[in-house]
């Protein structure tokens, strides 16, 4: 039988190393993996590389994660939010190492990395510092830059339902980037609301399917 | 000049521009506050890049949805025939080019329709950038809202951005306090000034060359009264929420 | 008011002229737009250039798109199945182009199309004669080719539900290559068994949303 | 050789190579049958090129839905927790990796894993190649299901394939009528043989050298009877409902 249900959450974040790069689902906290995170934190990992759209708020999830010095470096959109003050101490003290990168480039790279598609050429930030050192290249007339995938070793993410193989639903606009990073990484694990039984979820509404999700954890709601 | 716009009064001039059934990106910031002015006889279906198509107002406070948020992070409503989806859908409506308008903000825009909005010099902080440079590369028309010049009076239209770049030669419209300028081929437009203002008043205040329509208007909007600011700043309700 | 449903299917398919490139949904019959194909070939069209996976079968459809010599060019994954007698014909004699195209790589190439992209790199055919005149580069020890944006004139597609404002859902395996083709395109028809009242469709569950859509007609079930 | 396999007993052995848990694509024909010899204390998802995983087998005749179709666009069922997806999702799944193992026919394979099942010579008809190349070159595992030679006798097993490959250095093992032969970086190893069978006798009907594995088994299957073949032709049926 294949069983994806972690027992807790301590389970569900077992045999993440030192060094790892994590993906982290999530749009500010509006989905946010707050609980895997908190799990993470008392793992005490060091030198983590995390890919997610903010930086943070307030003193749980990643900021936790980033206040006990576990996080190397951080790929984001938008680390500069009100109550980021974890990030932004550390940032100035030039003790985290920051890859500022579009969001949609960052869900598109992500995406890539889980479809099979090394790089691919997009128009976004054509023209920006976000463009040095990327290959520039013309397709119709019109220049585009190269951005390569973002593999995960693992990812975090949060949904409202899930089941044993995997299945998962997410809540309103708490989807966001989760089903991305879901697909990107070799272990993805997965905070849920609720765990439902196999065959419960609409199969015409599953939003990320179970062969991506290799763990997933209740944590009530 | 004392009948200058204020931001609620450019929102609402910016909605009168929006066609209906378009789909239309609103900023963070001040762009939001077009939602509140679209016509009653249209029908826009708002993106919001965090999953959102056909969102709708604020709800009132006992009605607040944590789960149902805008890019600001702050909570919205949903319009019948609106839908969720995930962030690499999201920018794909971006980025393709099935954005009709996006609305933004601006430190400085280019007559070449460059346009910086992103970072200022000599900050301490860390940059941010979020989705607008997808949105300045993708949208089929980019229309900035922002004021004339800076607070320090500074011009913001100018002939070559001097700031970091946000997107290359993709503004159409710039919708400011005193005035509505396009930007064309041959480079700043004047569309509309409000009364009391003349194109010697604009070109006084502008770093690039200006140029009057043939056809320009006085741009005029009902009066509208700024609303109370009560919000609470939105990474604070996050973390209280978190 | 925005009402993108269209009264007849002549009317659906109005204004679609010579020479365009059409993206057909479906995956052989299943979800198929025959409907919209059948009153396409009711206006005759000349010179057209069809993206799809199969090649038709039987009389209706793709298969007398074909017969009626509307169709220059079949770009495709599996033109040869039982029943597709019409494209066998055609392609003996000549009168037909074919471009073969792995399955997974029509269906990049269209998402691409919708999503901005206008190339990407892919394993997919390395080796093979469908990579000849691909460029080929090496990411982290391995060969990839690169692989262009598929961009259409018009969609064909074929849903279970659509509304007012172009939202569709499907019906289990029918969903198909329907919803990739919906992207891709300037303009996309569907039709769809059921015109629903706006708000009807779960908004959890709509799988494509009507940004993507232009045109909706009833076709009955 | 009397005792040979017929494809249901192939499917039969192959299925016991597919652990717990697996993601598994079935090419469309021969392999299918494999669906049916999933050991019952295992769970394995299978996965359909068309866009659905957890796809559960053939319904009885009352209960067909033609909505409900595989990639050889006959009728099946889905399981409590399949769900469906588009093409781009489904070869996503694909292309990137997530599939376990595949199970293909095949025309040839080379002793470098090379693998040929697309296209024949010589055949006026239009090629057709499917969703062949992406599995081939996405799948973690790629297992063949086939005879030892060609219906002529010819040997199938090459040191190089001579027809238009379909995928590199992509095949992990191959499941035939007499043996069990594994792709490594030293050439074809053959890990099981039919009771009757030898090396000697293997190496005759192939191309390329071949090794016996250390660790060798005698190749059994319980007897499984071919079923009776009924079924309307996938066209046919496709073309009557269309």
């Amino acid at each position: 039988m294949i069983n994806k249900i972690a027992p807790t959450l301590a389970d569900a974040v077992a045999g993440i190393p030192d060094g790892a790069t994590i993906l982290v689902g999530g749009f500010g906290a509006s989905g946010s993996p707050h609980d895997l995170l908190d799990a993470l934190a008392e793992r005490n990992p060091k030198d983590l590389v995390i890919v997610t759209n903010n930086a943070g708020v307030g003193e749980r999830g990643l900021a936790r994660l980033m206040k006990l010095g576990c996080v190397r470096k951080l790929m984001c959109s938008f680390p500069r939010v009100a109550g980021s003050t974890v990030f932004e101490e550390l940032y100035e003290a030039g003790k985290l190492e920051l890859e500022l990168i579009p969001q949609g480039t960052i869900a598109e790279r992500v995406r890539a990395a889980g479809a099979g598609i090394p790089a691919f050429y997009t128009r976004t930030a054509v023209g920006t510092p976000l463009a040095e050192k990327r290959e520039h290249r013309e397709f119709n007339g019109k220049t585009y830059i190269m951005e390569e995938a973002i593999h995960g070793d693992f990812a975090l993410v949060r949904a409202k339902y899930g089941d044993r193989w995997g299945n998962l639903t997410y809540s309103k606009s708490t989807r966001n980037f989760n089903p991305v990073m879901a697909m990107g990484a070799k272990c993805t694990i997965a905070q849920v609301a609720k765990v439902v039984d196999l065959g419960a979820l609409d199969p015409e509404a599953v939003v990320t399917p179970g062969i991506y999700v290799d763990r997933v954890v209740q944590v009530g709601v | 000049m004392k009948n200058r716009l204020n931001r609620c009064e450019i929102a609402w001039r910016v909605a009168r521009d929006i066609p209906n059934g378009s789909y239309v990106n609103l900023g963070v910031g001040m762009p939001l506050a077009v939602a509140d002015y679209v016509p009653e006889d249209r029908e826009v279906i708002f993106h919001s890049e965090n999953g959102v198509l056909g969102m709708g107002p604020k709800p009132p406070d006992d009605q607040i949805d944590w789960d149902l948020t805008n890019a600001g992070k702050m909570p919205v409503t949903l319009l019948p025939g609106g839908c969720f989806f995930h962030h690499a859908d999201s920018f794909s409506m971006i980025r393709g080019g099935h954005i009709d308008i996006c609305v933004l903000g601006a430190y400085e825009v280019g007559e070449n329709g460059d346009l910086a909005n992103w970072i200022l010099p000599d900050k301490k902080q860390a940059p941010a950038v979020g989705g607008a440079m997808d949105l300045a590369a993708g949208a089929k028309k980019v229309f900035l809202m922002m004021d004339f010049c800076s607070k320090d009076g500074e011009p913001k239209l100018l002939p070559r951005c001097k700031l970091p770049l946000t997107g290359v030669g993709c503004v159409t419209s710039v919708y400011t306090d005193v005035a509505i300028v396009d930007v064309t081929s041959g480079g700043f437009v004047v569309r509309e000034m409000i009364e009391g203002v003349d194109l010697d008043y604009l070109q006084a205040r502008c770093g690039a060359k200006l140029r009057l329509a043939d056809n320009w208007q006085v741009l005029k909007t009902p009066k509208i009264d700024l609303p109370e600011v009560k919000q609470v700043p939105p990474g604070v309700a996050a973390a209280k929420r978190a």
